[in-house]
C-alpha cells in the first residue's frame, strides 16, 4: 500500500443537499375468492351482494370472509337492491395523484337497504352543494365494466 | 425476570405455496389464525391482545394491521404493529412474548404474514431495501449479500461448493417430511453444483424462495397457559439483538450478531454445552450456504468447521445435529412471517407433535432464530418444562 | 427476474401502481456527496477507536459518540473481495432490468474506510484480494454526487 | 398495574420545517438530550438503557427497510431496538410492557418523523384496503371528512364551536417554544379558511409538513427512583383496534376509544376522568376531533363534546385544561402526536412546563390515535 495521503478536507463544502429519489413499485393485488364474487356479480350481474354472518345475523358489505365481530367463516350470501341511505358524506376540494377524479368530487358512506353496514363510495350525478345525509341514493353502473369496485360509477340520488 | 413465566399454548401456519389467489392477504392471515385457535382449543373471544407485523416493502401497505385486524376478528381488542425487515417475525414474537410476560394480558395472538406473490412489482426502481440514496445505486439485494458472505466463508474455512450443495440436499432431504413446507425437489449434490449460477458461489437453489404464508402463535402467563394447555411450551428467554446499519456488508462480509446473541442468551439460561443441552434448531438461513456459519455462530462447532459436519453425515432431522428439521428457510419463506414460522416449528417440536419431521426423543430445549437486514438476529429458546 | 405477466382478470387481481416521491436531506452526509463531486472519497472517524466510515455516520455505532471528523481516503485501495452477479437484476435508478457485466468489489481505501464499487477487470479469476485498485471517475462536469461519479475501478 | 413504570426523562425537538437535515439528526438529537438528562449510556451490563423502541411509519422515511440504517443512531448496536409501526403513544405502550415484563429495567422510546420529505397523504393513502377503499382514493383526509359530517350532522355541533378548538390550540401553542403554528386566529379567520375536504376547512386541519422527535426514557420503579427526584409513573394504559371499513362502524361514536379509555382507567383506578384529571393531551389532526375523542375518553356524554368546547372547561385555567401544548393542531408530525401527548403530559407532571404549565397538576391523560378516522387508539393515564 502506498503511504497514506493527508489531504485536508477543509476545503470542501457542507451546505445540505436535498435528493430526490422516486420510488416506483406495481404491486399484483389479489382479490380472494370472496372478493372476487362480489366484484363478478357487479360486473356480470350489476347486481350487489352481501355477505351473512350465520352466528351474529349480520350482513356486510363490501364482504369479507370472516366475521369481523365473532370470526366465524361466513359463506351465505345475500342479494341487495342496491339502493340506500346516505349515512354521511363529504366533498373533496384538494388534488392527488392516487384520486379517480378531478376534484371537487363527494365520497359518502351508504348504508344499503338489507345490509347492517354501510359502504364508501363515490357520490354524483346531483349538484354537489345538494347532497343532504339522509337522501336516498342508488348505484349507477359504468357501461364498460371489468371487475372492479369502480365498476359502480357512483351513487346518485333517486328521483 | 420479574415479569410472568409464558408459556406458548397454540400455534398454527398455513400450507405454504409459491402463490396463493383464492385468497387475499388478509384472508391468508385468518387462515393461521384459525389454526393456531384450534390447536389451542380457544377462541377469538378469549384473545385479548393481537400484535401484528410483516415486511411492509414486500406488502404494498404502510400499516396493513389496520385492514388485517377485522378479517382475523380482533376489532375491539388491544394491539398494535411491529415491523423490522427480514426479523420482523421475530420481533412480532418477542412483543407477545413481553405483552403476555407483563401481565397485563392473558392470551395474546401474535401474527405475522407474507403474500410475496403480491410483491413481485415491489423491488422495481428505488424499491428493495435500498434506502440510503447511495446503497440504491448498486445492485444489493441478499443474494449479492450472502454471495459476498459464502465467498468470504469458504476463503477462510476452506470447504467447498460441493460442501454447500450437501447443505441443500439435506435442507430438502427435511422439507421432503414437513407437509408445510413449500419447496420439494427431490435434490441430489449434482442437481444443486448444476444449477442456474446467480453470482458465485450462490446458485439458484442456494436462495430462499418467495412463498405466500402466514403464521401465528398464542401466548399466554403461567398460570393460564396452565389451565388452558395440556402441552404448553415454555419460553425460557428471547433476546432481540440488533445491529441497526452499524455495519454494513462492505465493512464486514462476516457482520452478524448471532453469535453474539447467542452467547448471551446461554449465559443468561446457564447453557454451558448448547449442543448437548439444545435438543433442536430452527435457525433462519437466508441461503443455504448460510447454514454453515449460523451452525458456528450458535455453538454447535467451532469456527469454520461446520462445513466437515456435513461432510460427515452428520446433520439431519434423525441424526446427531438436528439442525432446521422443518427443511427451514430454502424450503419456505414468507419474509416477515418466516421467524414466526421457526418459532412455530420449535415449539413443534418440543411438544413432540412434528408427525414426520418430529426429531427423535425428547426434545427438553429447542432454539428459533430470526434474522434480517445485514446481519441482525432475534433469538428464542423454548423449553418443555419449567 | 420477472416474467412478463400474463393479463389477468381484475376481480381476480388487479396491479396497483404506483410512485413515491422522496426529497431525501443529506443533511450531515452532504459533505460526503459534495466530496465526491470534486472527485475525492471522505469518510466519519470515530474519535475514540479512529475507524473511518462509509456510509459517513452521525454517531460511531459502537461508541455512540458524535462522528464530526472527515478525513480523506485517498484514490487508491486494496481490493478484499469481488463478485459477479450473472443475472439480471433491477437498476434501481430505472427500474429496469439489467445486466451486470462488471463484478462488484468491496475495497479497503488507504484512509481504512471500506466500500463498494465496480470493477474495470471483468475476469474475476484475475481478481486477487489484496491487489491495488485506482478509482476512475467520471468527468468532472457529469458528476452528481453520487456515489456512481466513481466510475469503476482498476488494478494498477 | 403488578408494579409502576417510570418515566424519567423527556425531550422534544422543536417542531419545523427542517429540511436541510438529515433524519437521523432528528433522532440523534431527541436521543441525546434523554440521554444527558440522565446520564445514562448504552451499555449490555444492565447499568445503561437496556432497550430502544422507535416509532414511525417505515415508508415515510424511505422506500423499505429504512430504519435498517438507522437504528444505529439509537444504539441498535448488538442490542435490543424494535420498531412499532403506529402512532408514537403505542411505542410508550410497548416500551413500559417491556419494563412490566422484567425483559428491559430501562427503556429509551424515540419517536421520528419528516413530513418536508415525503406526500403525507399519499402514504395515508397506502393504509387503506387495496380492493375497495383505495381503489376508490381515500384517504386519511378524506376519512376524517366523513367522520366529521356524520359527527357534527348526527350531534349538531357547530362550526362555531370546532372553530373554538382552532383558536384554542393555538392560543396554547404561544406558550410552547416548540410549537411549529401559533399564529394569532379568530373563530372568524377559520370560518374563512378554504374548504379542503366538506366539512373540514384548512385552518381545522393539522398543519403540514413538520418535521421533528420526541424521545422518554423508560424505567422500572426501582431505576426510576434512582435515576431522577421527580419521575412520572404510568398508570394505565391500553390500546383499542376499530373496524377498518369506515361503513362498518357508526363514526359519530368512536367505540375503540371507549374501550381503550375504560381499560386504561380501570387500571390506574379512575372513575370520573373529568375530575380526576388535571390536565389531558388529546391527539386531535382535525378540529372536530377534540369533541369526539373527549366523548370517547369520557370527559363529557355523548353528544356533548361541542357543549364541553363552549363551556370553557377545556382552556387554559378551565377544570380540565386540554392540549395546553396546542396539540396537533399546532404542528405536530405524523406519527409522533401520541409520543408528544405523553412528553408533554410528563413535562406538567413534573412542574417544568413553563408557561404552559398547569398548576398543581398531579394526574394527567395522554391520548394517541392511527389509522383512518380514529381506526387504532392508544390511552396512557400518569400520575406524579
Amino acid at each position: 500500500m502506498t503511504p497514506q495521503i493527508k489531504k485536508s478536507v477543509a476545503d470542501i463544502p457542507e451546505e445540505p443537499i436535498v435528493v430526490e429519489v422516486q420510488a416506483h413499485s406495481n404491486f399484483l393485488v389479489t382479490v380472494g375468492n370472496t372478493g372476487n364474487k362480489f366484484l363478478t356479480e357487479i360486473r356480470d350481474n350489476k347486481t350487489i351482494m352481501g355477505i351473512k354472518c350465520p352466528q351474529c345475523k349480520k350482513v356486510y358489505v363490501p364482504p369479507r370472509t370472516h366475521c369481523p365481530t365473532c370470526f366465524t367463516r361466513m359463506s351465505e350470501w345475500v342479494k341487495l337492491s342496491g339502493k340506500g341511505t346516505l349515512e354521511t358524506y363529504t366533498v373533496v376540494r384538494y388534488q392527488e395523484p392516487y384520486m379517480p377524479k378531478e376534484p371537487p368530487y363527494a365520497y359518502g358512506v351508504i348504508k344499503l337497504d338489507g345490509a347492517d353496514t354501510g359502504i364508501v363510495h363515490l357520490i354524483g350525478g346531483v349538484d354537489l352543494s345538494k347532497i343532504k345525509v339522509g337522501m336516498k341514493i342508488e348505484p349507477v353502473f359504468k357501461e364498460q365494466r371489468e371487475g372492479s369496485i369502480l365498476d359502480i360509477d357512483y351513487f346518485k340520488p333517486i328521483g | 425476570m420479574t415479569g410472568e413465566r409464558i408459556a406458548i399454548v397454540g400455534v398454527g401456519q398455513t400450507v405454504h405455496k409459491s402463490k396463493r389467489t383464492d385468497v387475499n392477504t388478509a384472508e391468508l392471515c385468518a387462515e393461521a389464525v384459525e389454526a393456531a385457535l384450534a390447536d389451542a382449543q380457544l377462541t377469538m373471544k378469549d384473545i385479548d391482545c393481537v400484535i401484528l407485523g410483516s415486511f411492509e416493502p414486500a406488502d404494498g401497505y404502510s400499516g396493513p394491521d389496520k385492514w388485517i385486524v377485522p378479517e382475523i376478528g380482533a376489532v375491539g381488542k388491544a394491539g398494535f404493529e411491529m415491523q423490522n425487515v427480514g426479523t420482523t417475525g421475530g420481533v412480532v414474537c418477542a412483543t407477545g412474548f413481553n405483552m403476555a410476560a407483563s401481565g397485563l394480558f392473558e392470551n395474546v395472538l401474535c401474527v405475522a404474514w407474507q403474500k410475496m406473490d403480491e410483491a413481485a412489482g415491489a423491488f422495481g426502481r428505488g424499491g428493495g431495501g435500498a434506502n440510503e440514496y447511495w446503497t440504491g445505486q448498486f445492485p444489493m439485494s441478499p443474494i449479492t449479500n450472502f454471495a459476498r458472505r459464502t465467498y468470504d466463508y469458504m476463503t477462510r474455512s476452506g470447504c467447498t461448493e460441493e460442501h454447500l450443495a450437501m447443505v441443500r440436499v439435506k435442507q430438502d432431504q427435511c422439507a421432503q417430511r414437513n407437509k408445510y413446507a413449500q419447496l420439494k425437489l427431490g435434490l441430489t449434490v449434482e442437481k444443486v453444483m448444476n444449477d442456474f449460477l446467480l453470482a458465485w458461489p450462490i446458485r439458484r437453489l442456494h436462495m430462499c424462495p418467495t412463498t405466500a404464508g402466514s403464521a401465528a402463535i398464542i401466548v399466554c402467563p403461567e398460570q393460564r397457559a396452565k389451565k388452558v394447555s395440556k402441552k404448553p411450551v415454555w419460553v425460557e428467554d428471547w433476546f432481540t439483538c440488533h445491529q441497526g446499519g452499524a455495519l454494513t456488508m462492505a465493512e464486514d462480509p462476516q457482520a452478524s450478531t448471532l453469535g453474539y446473541a447467542c452467547k448471551k442468551i446461554y449465559k443468561r439460561c446457564g447453557i454451558i454445552n448448547p449442543k448437548k443441552e439444545i435438543q433442536a434448531w430452527e435457525v433462519y438461513e437466508p441461503a443455504s450456504t448460510a447454514e454453515l456459519r449460523w451452525m458456528e455462530e450458535v455453538g454447535i462447532c467451532e469456527d469454520y468447521t461446520a462445513w466437515k459436519l456435513f461432510e460427515q453425515g452428520r446433520v439431519g432431522t434423525d441424526k446427531e445435529i438436528p439442525f432446521n428439521p422443518s427443511g427451514g428457510v430454502t424450503a419456505t419463506n414468507p419474509i416477515g412471517c418466516t421467524p414466526v414460522v421457526r418459532v412455530v416449528e420449535a415449539a413443534l417440536q418440543v411438544r413432540g407433535d412434528a408427525e414426520e419431521h418430529q426429531v427423535p426423543g425428547t426434545i427438553n430445549r429447542a432454539l428459533a432464530t430470526a434474522y434480517g437486514g445485514q446481519g441482525e438476529n432475534v433469538v428464542f429458546l423454548l423449553k418443555k418444562t419449567l | 427476474m420477472l416474467k412478463k405477466e400474463e393479463p389477468q382478470d381484475p376481480a381476480v387481481a388487479f396491479r396497483y401502481p404506483r410512485v413515491i416521491t422522496y426529497k431525501h436531506s443529506l443533511g450531515y452526509q452532504s459533505k460526503f456527496a459534495h466530496a465526491l463531486k470534486m472527485g475525492r472519497i471522505i469518510a466519519t472517524k470515530c474519535p475514540v477507536d479512529g475507524r473511518c466510515t462509509i456510509p459517513p455516520r452521525i454517531v460511531c455505532p459502537m461508541h455512540h459518540v458524535r462522528q464530526t471528523e472527515w478525513v480523506d481516503q485517498g484514490q487508491r485501495g486494496k481490493l478484499l473481495s469481488a463478485f459477479k452477479i450473472n443475472f439480471p437484476m433491477f437498476d434501481s435508478r430505472t427500474g429496469d432490468l439489467k445486466s451486470w457485466e462488471t463484478p462488484i468489489v468491496s475495497i479497503e481505501l488507504e484512509g481504512g474506510a471500506r466500500m463498494d464499487g465496480w470493477c474495470a477487470e471483468k475476469d474475476t479469476e484475475k481478481l486477487k484480494s489484496g491487489m491495488i485498485l485506482e478509482a476512475v471517475w467520471r468527468p468532472p462536469e457529469e458528476r452528481k454526487g453520487r456515489v456512481d461519479d466513481i466510475l469503476y475501478w482498476k488494478p494498477v | 398495574m403488578a408494579q409502576r413504570v417510570g418515566i424519567v426523562a423527556v425531550a422534544q425537538t422543536k417542531f419545523e420545517e427542517k429540511p436541510g437535515l438529515h433524519i437521523g439528526e432528528l433522532l440523534y438529537q431527541a436521543s441525546r438530550d434523554v440521554m444527558k438528562q440522565t446520564g445514562l449510556e448504552f451499555k449490555d451490563d444492565g447499568t445503561g438503557i437496556d432497550s430502544t423502541i422507535a416509532s414511525g411509519y417505515d415508508l415515510m422515511s424511505g422506500p423499505g427497510g429504512a430504519y435498517m440504517f438507522l437504528g444505529y443512531i439509537v444504539g441498535a448496536w448488538q442490542r435490543e431496538d424494535e420498531r412499532v409501526i403506529e402512532d408514537g403513544s403505542m411505542a410508550v405502550y410497548y416500551g413500559a410492557a417491556q419494563i412490566l415484563s422484567g425483559h428491559a429495567d430501562v427503556a429509551l422510546v424515540v419517536g421520528y418523523s419528516k413530513e418536508t420529505q415525503i406526500d403525507k397523504n399519499l402514504i395515508e393513502c397506502l393504509s387503506m384496503d387495496q380492493v375497495y377503499q383505495r381503489r376508490i382514493g381515500l384517504d386519511f383526509v378524506s376519512s376524517a371528512a366523513l367522520q366529521a359530517m356524520r359527527y357534527t350532522t348526527k350531534y349538531k355541533i357547530t362550526p362555531e364551536q370546532l372553530a373554538k378548538v382552532v383558536v384554542k390550540s393555538r392560543k396554547n401553542a404561544k406558550n410552547n417554544p416548540y410549537a411549529y403554528c401559533c399564529d394569532t386566529i379568530t373563530v372568524k379567520d377559520v370560518l374563512r379558511s378554504t374548504m379542503l375536504c366538506d366539512p373540514i376547512r384548512v385552518q381545522e386541519a393539522k398543519p403540514t409538513p413538520v418535521d421533528g422527535a420526541c424521545a422518554l426514557i423508560l424505567a422500572n420503579e426501582e431505576k426510576a427512583k434512582k435515576l431522577t427526584k421527580k419521575p412520572v409513573w404510568i398508570t394505565g394504559m391500553s390500546s383499542c383496534y376499530d373496524h377498518h371499513e369506515l361503513g362498518y362502524r357508526d363514526l359519530a361514536n368512536c367505540d375503540s376509544l371507549v374501550t381503550a379509555a375504560s381499560k386504561a382507567y380501570k387500571m390506574a383506578g379512575i372513575t370520573n376522568p373529568l375530575k380526576e384529571f388535571d390536565v389531558a393531551e388529546i391527539s386531535e389532526h382535525y378540529a372536530y376531533q377534540e369533541p369526539l375523542w373527549c366523548e370517547g375518553l369520557g370527559l363529557c356524554g355523548k353528544g356533548e363534546g361541542g357543549k364541553l368546547t363552549d363551556s370553557g372547561k377545556t382552556e387554559m385555567g378551565g377544570e380540565l385544561p386540554v392540549n395546553p401544548s396546542g396539540g396537533v393542531l399546532s404542528g405536530i408530525p405524523h406519527c409522533l402526536a401520541g409520543m408528544h401527548s405523553v412528553v408533554e403530559c410528563a413535562l406538567q407532571l413534573r412542574g417544568e412546563a413553563d408557561k404552559r404549565q398547569v398548576k398543581g397538576a398531579k394526574k394527567a391523560l395522554a391520548h394517541g390515535v392511527d389509522g383512518p378516522a380514529g381506526q387504532l387508539h392508544c390511552v396512557i393515564t400518569l400520575e406524579n
